[in-house]
């Protein structure tokens, strides 16, 4: 017993491979690094990223992925949102910038975003999910793969703007206006068509992104921000809402994000985000290394409002316990839920299924299934099972 | 529907300019509304396509780099489906909206509104849809009945 | 009337000097930027930084400020959380990083951060405030800076983390404990002694803010979080819990965070941040450049607890109406405020105090100062009042 | 107080080695608790003060780019009153604490216990509160009184 402690004497199990130090360690010897105008995440802490998934010729189009299974709380630092664009990131200078409301109203009217910045905010913490995401799950394999590069299409920011029945008002809505086409300022001009009563509802012009304006990839300097329904619909660098009769059926509500069915017969207009939930501790990547106590960790979310529920089984859902949700629980948000668990070593199958308030419940996979079919490719909001083995690796499961 | 007659916000709106509200609508929409004046055939259309798309979307729309836009071999309700313009798109005013706001990828917004009317027809003769000599404009865009055109439903007022 | 508008066709009263672009803006007519792994702020907004005031002879000692006058809602950015080093920050290796539990326990543990992070968590949406936040206020003269320079020693997150209650109880404590000295592994080892009561009640072990794990300069890899108690206490880089009958008397709760009253005595262990609120929008460095409707937008917070109340007055204090405060108000956490307000080019000077659930309510600075002197430095937290002028310039006024 | 007999956790803490407990515990209690042994005289602490604070703390300990440490020419009740060592600081011990743990703050942690004792005897000396020829070690320092020493109020205990 000397005066350096190896593992052997008080590392744990599987972690403390380093010596630990009796003395003072470098860090406290010598001053720090100075203060900084802006920060960023640890060193320690470069693999923390959003995972890319792009187009080789046209690296602006794809997505990257939100590391769900690195993240711990709601909120998604806004340096990790999921991205998905369709032609890059435009560097868009504010002061050029215009919105235009025109179509079926009164007065057609352009803002400045200096003019908006100035208009009635309200803020609201909110996530927002890709239609695409989890669509790996319709595979005829399960994936194997990190949760957030399977379900890290979503994210949850704090977002603050102006509602956009306030400016709708300014421009004065004519009678026969059913639906808003609103247009991206960026080299896709991604227009969609978002019907005028959710625009009305609890749509909002979004300035600000957890606290500060925008990032670039997530709208900067506006975008419209769609409460619960699906992300291409919160369209980015906003520059027009064209007020109309009927939608304007875009390329990427007809060709895209509508979901086939056995039919042949497609879904469009599928806007609202199903309940869904996922475990991401523990979950594919991690190992446990230890018998004993564990808390089981996921995300739940729902477009339809609060999640009232979040049930968890360990033996791939013959038996459930009701999971225990972190305040605050809050409508269209990301709710966090947690539960217990003790692991003697023996196989097992975790599973997790999210409720709404409005009553609606995450499916198991083949009822998924049975009403959708497989090539669908959007909504996949299945139950995910996470079996582990005895040697304690996890992998993604099909039950 | 707001009606309140007082403003609820600042009211620092502008009129937008006839001029303004011109050059920035590009929706085009199923019955035609949008369109502009022009014209192209699919011959010429052939000419566009070899010129800006073919490096991504492939010889006759068999797909590339970017997805294929023509040249289905079965159907949608085969496992798997068989996606494609010609299969699946309800309405071709979609494809010269598209085309128009975002194509070529590499340089969006470089084409005339001939040159989308022509590659909008070449894409629809690739699909089956309209024959060799034919050509697009206004009139006739809104007018072809495209195969899947009652393949949706409206999900938004029948929610499942 | 020609194909380009200026401002004087289209243009907005103080915004709109660029022309705006009849034809697709150069950034629609390319593809844009690429993703990225870990974003960062536009380059538009490379203003909004923390503010640094540090030692040029000791660079990394000294406060970096939040830019609340730059921010909305409720979330800080990780990158704008403010920043209090006595000596830098230092670059901690998490494996070889180490807590350690001792004195008044049955059983004197370490842990390894990896071991930590198998613990059961919580999280919170909480504000961090330093001691010495506001301290300008105490001056002669009102300080004419922006709101984040003057009170941006405040700061609110998400944090994650496990219960200090569930550490402590596996290391089992002795009756006499009643304190426990907190020492953090920077190159000042900062100590500090915190009431045991307090730290079974509701303090955290902080090992992620705002989802990801935490920024090195505030505390990576493991924190304390002590919610509403001043921030000193929240030690970062936690090494070491000593539990102790008595505390250490520590230069940081003896020398400074103790407030010199009138007497010649001094305030001790003043731990709980008491009420505050100031209004952000519009504040010193803004401009009224036009009459008609403003959104007055705040932020409030207790040590307390939830903000009950916060009223605005915009004639010096004669009036109050009570602003409305966004969902959800949380437990000593930032809580927006805001209220509607039209202007007409008069003389006025806005205020704003908050009133929390435990009954507090924020003191007029000369009530401040009759309880407390002028020279006790820490804990101002008398209410802030704006005069605006005719011509809509805004200035720090004392009433 | 946690009393149940269960761990709460999964219980992956390891009995911490009285080596660590003794290196790692540097906490200087006002009755002494935790002093180590060594000594050093005022003489000796103005040799190291010479050479590893003047620097920031300037001559005599009366600031520099670093807050003075030394030198009130009034009292606390003064206004603006004047806060050092000597007016303001209740317990000496401290003094050993915090610099034997963040002082010299260019390099802490590079003094001996001894140099420590010294430039806290020296620090004193210059606050008048001991004489030019006083030593400090484990046993002393604990018993200097301060003399703003119930200067305090517990704040804690009895809100205002
Ligand atoms: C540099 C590569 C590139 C070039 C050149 C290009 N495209 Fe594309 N195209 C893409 C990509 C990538 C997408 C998918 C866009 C998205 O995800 O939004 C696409 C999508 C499309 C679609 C929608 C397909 C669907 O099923 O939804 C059409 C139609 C299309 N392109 C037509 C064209 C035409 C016509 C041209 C030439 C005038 C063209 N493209 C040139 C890359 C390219
Ligand atoms: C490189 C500059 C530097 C050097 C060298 C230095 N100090 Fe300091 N000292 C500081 C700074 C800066 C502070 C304030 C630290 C803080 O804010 O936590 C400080 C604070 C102190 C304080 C607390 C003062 C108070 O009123 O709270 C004492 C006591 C002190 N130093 C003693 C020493 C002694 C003894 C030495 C030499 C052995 C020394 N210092 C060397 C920069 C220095
Ligand atoms: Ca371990
Ligand atoms: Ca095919
Ligand atoms: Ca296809
Ligand atoms: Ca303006
Ligand atoms: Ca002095
Ligand atoms: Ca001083
Ligand atoms: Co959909
Ligand atoms: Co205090």
């Amino acid at each position: 017993q000397g005066m350096i402690f190896t593992a052997a004497t008080w590392g744990a199990l599987s972690s403390q491979t380093a010596t630990a130090e009796l003395d003072r360690e470098s860090w406290t010897k010598q001053p720090g690094k100075p203060f900084s105008n802006y920060g960023s995440p640890s060193d320690y802490e470069k693999k923390v990223i959003r995972w890319i998934m792009a187009n080789d010729d046209a690296p602006g189009n794809g997505v990257s992925w939100t590391p769900l299974h690195e993240l711990e709380g709601i909120v998604t630092p806004s340096g990790l949102h999921f991205e998905r664009h369709h032609n890059g990131v435009p560097a868009i200078d504010p002061e050029r910038h215009r919105l235009l409301i025109h179509g079926l109203v009164k007065r057609p009217l352009t803002f400045s975003v200096s003019d908006i910045l100035q208009y009635p905010m309200q803020s609201r913490l909110c996530f927002i999910e890709c239609g695409g995401n989890s669509n790996a799950g319709w595979r005829s394999e399960p994936i194997q793969t990190q949760v957030g590069y399977f379900h890290g299409m979503a994210s949850c920011s704090e977002w603050t703007g102006v509602p956009l029945s306030v400016v709708l008002q300014e421009a004065g809505i004519k009678g026969r206006a059913k639906w808003i086409i609103a247009e991206g300022g960026d080299a896709s001009m991604m227009n969609i068509s978002l019907p005028l009563d959710k625009a009305l509802d609890d749509c909002l012009l979004a300035l600000y992104q957890n606290g500060e304006r925008l990032r670039a990839e997530n709208g900067y300097p506006l975008r419209l921000l769609v409460p619960g329904w699906e992300g291409v619909l919160n369209v980015k660098w906003l520059k027009r809402l064209h007020l109309a009769a009927k939608p304007v059926m875009a390329r990427n509500e007809t060709a895209k994000y509508t979901e086939l069915l056995p039919s042949g017969k497609a879904r469009q207009f599928s806007f609202v985000m199903e309940p869904k939930s996922v475990i991401t501790h523990p979950s594919f990547g991690h190992r446990l290394d230890r018998h004993g106590l564990y808390q089981i960790s996921g995300l739940a979310w729902s477009g339809r409002g609060k999640i009232a529920k979040v049930e968890v089984s360990a033996d791939g859902g013959k038996s459930w316990a009701e999971a225990e949700l972190q305040e605050p629980v809050l409508p269209k948000c990301f709710t966090r839920f947690r539960i217990p668990w003790r692991w003697q070593g023996q196989d097992v199958v975790l599973k997790s299924r999210a409720f709404d308030e409005a009553g609606a419940v995450q499916p198991e996979r083949a009822e998924l299934i049975a009403r959708r079919g497989r090539h669908g490719y959007f909504h996949y909001n299945a139950i995910v099972s996470w079996a582990i083995t005895e040697a304690g690796e996890i992998s993604h499961v099909y039950l | 529907m707001v009606v309140a007659d007082e403003l609820i916000g600042p009211g620092l709106g502008l009129q937008a300019p006839p001029e303004m509200l011109k050059q920035w609508n590009r929706d085009v929409f199923p019955d035609g509304t949008g369109l502009p004046l022009g014209r192209g055939t699919v011959r010429e259309g052939e000419t566009v396509y070899r010129a800006h798309c073919i490096g991504c979307h492939g010889s006759e729309g068999r797909g590339g780099s970017a997805e294929e836009l023509a040249g289905a071999e079965h159907s949608l309700i085969d496992d798997p489906p068989d996606k494609t313009i010609g299969t699946y798109w309800p309405y071709a005013t979609t494809l010269f909206d598209f085309t128009r706001r975002s194509m070529p990828l590499s340089n969006p917004g470089s084409l005339t509104d001939d040159q989308v009317y022509a590659v909008t027809a070449y894409l629809l003769y690739l699909n089956r849809i309209i024959g060799p000599d034919d050509e697009m404009n206004a009139q006739l865009l809104p007018a072809v009945v495209m195969p899947n055109q009652d393949g949706f439903i409206d999900n938004y007022r029948r929610d499942d």
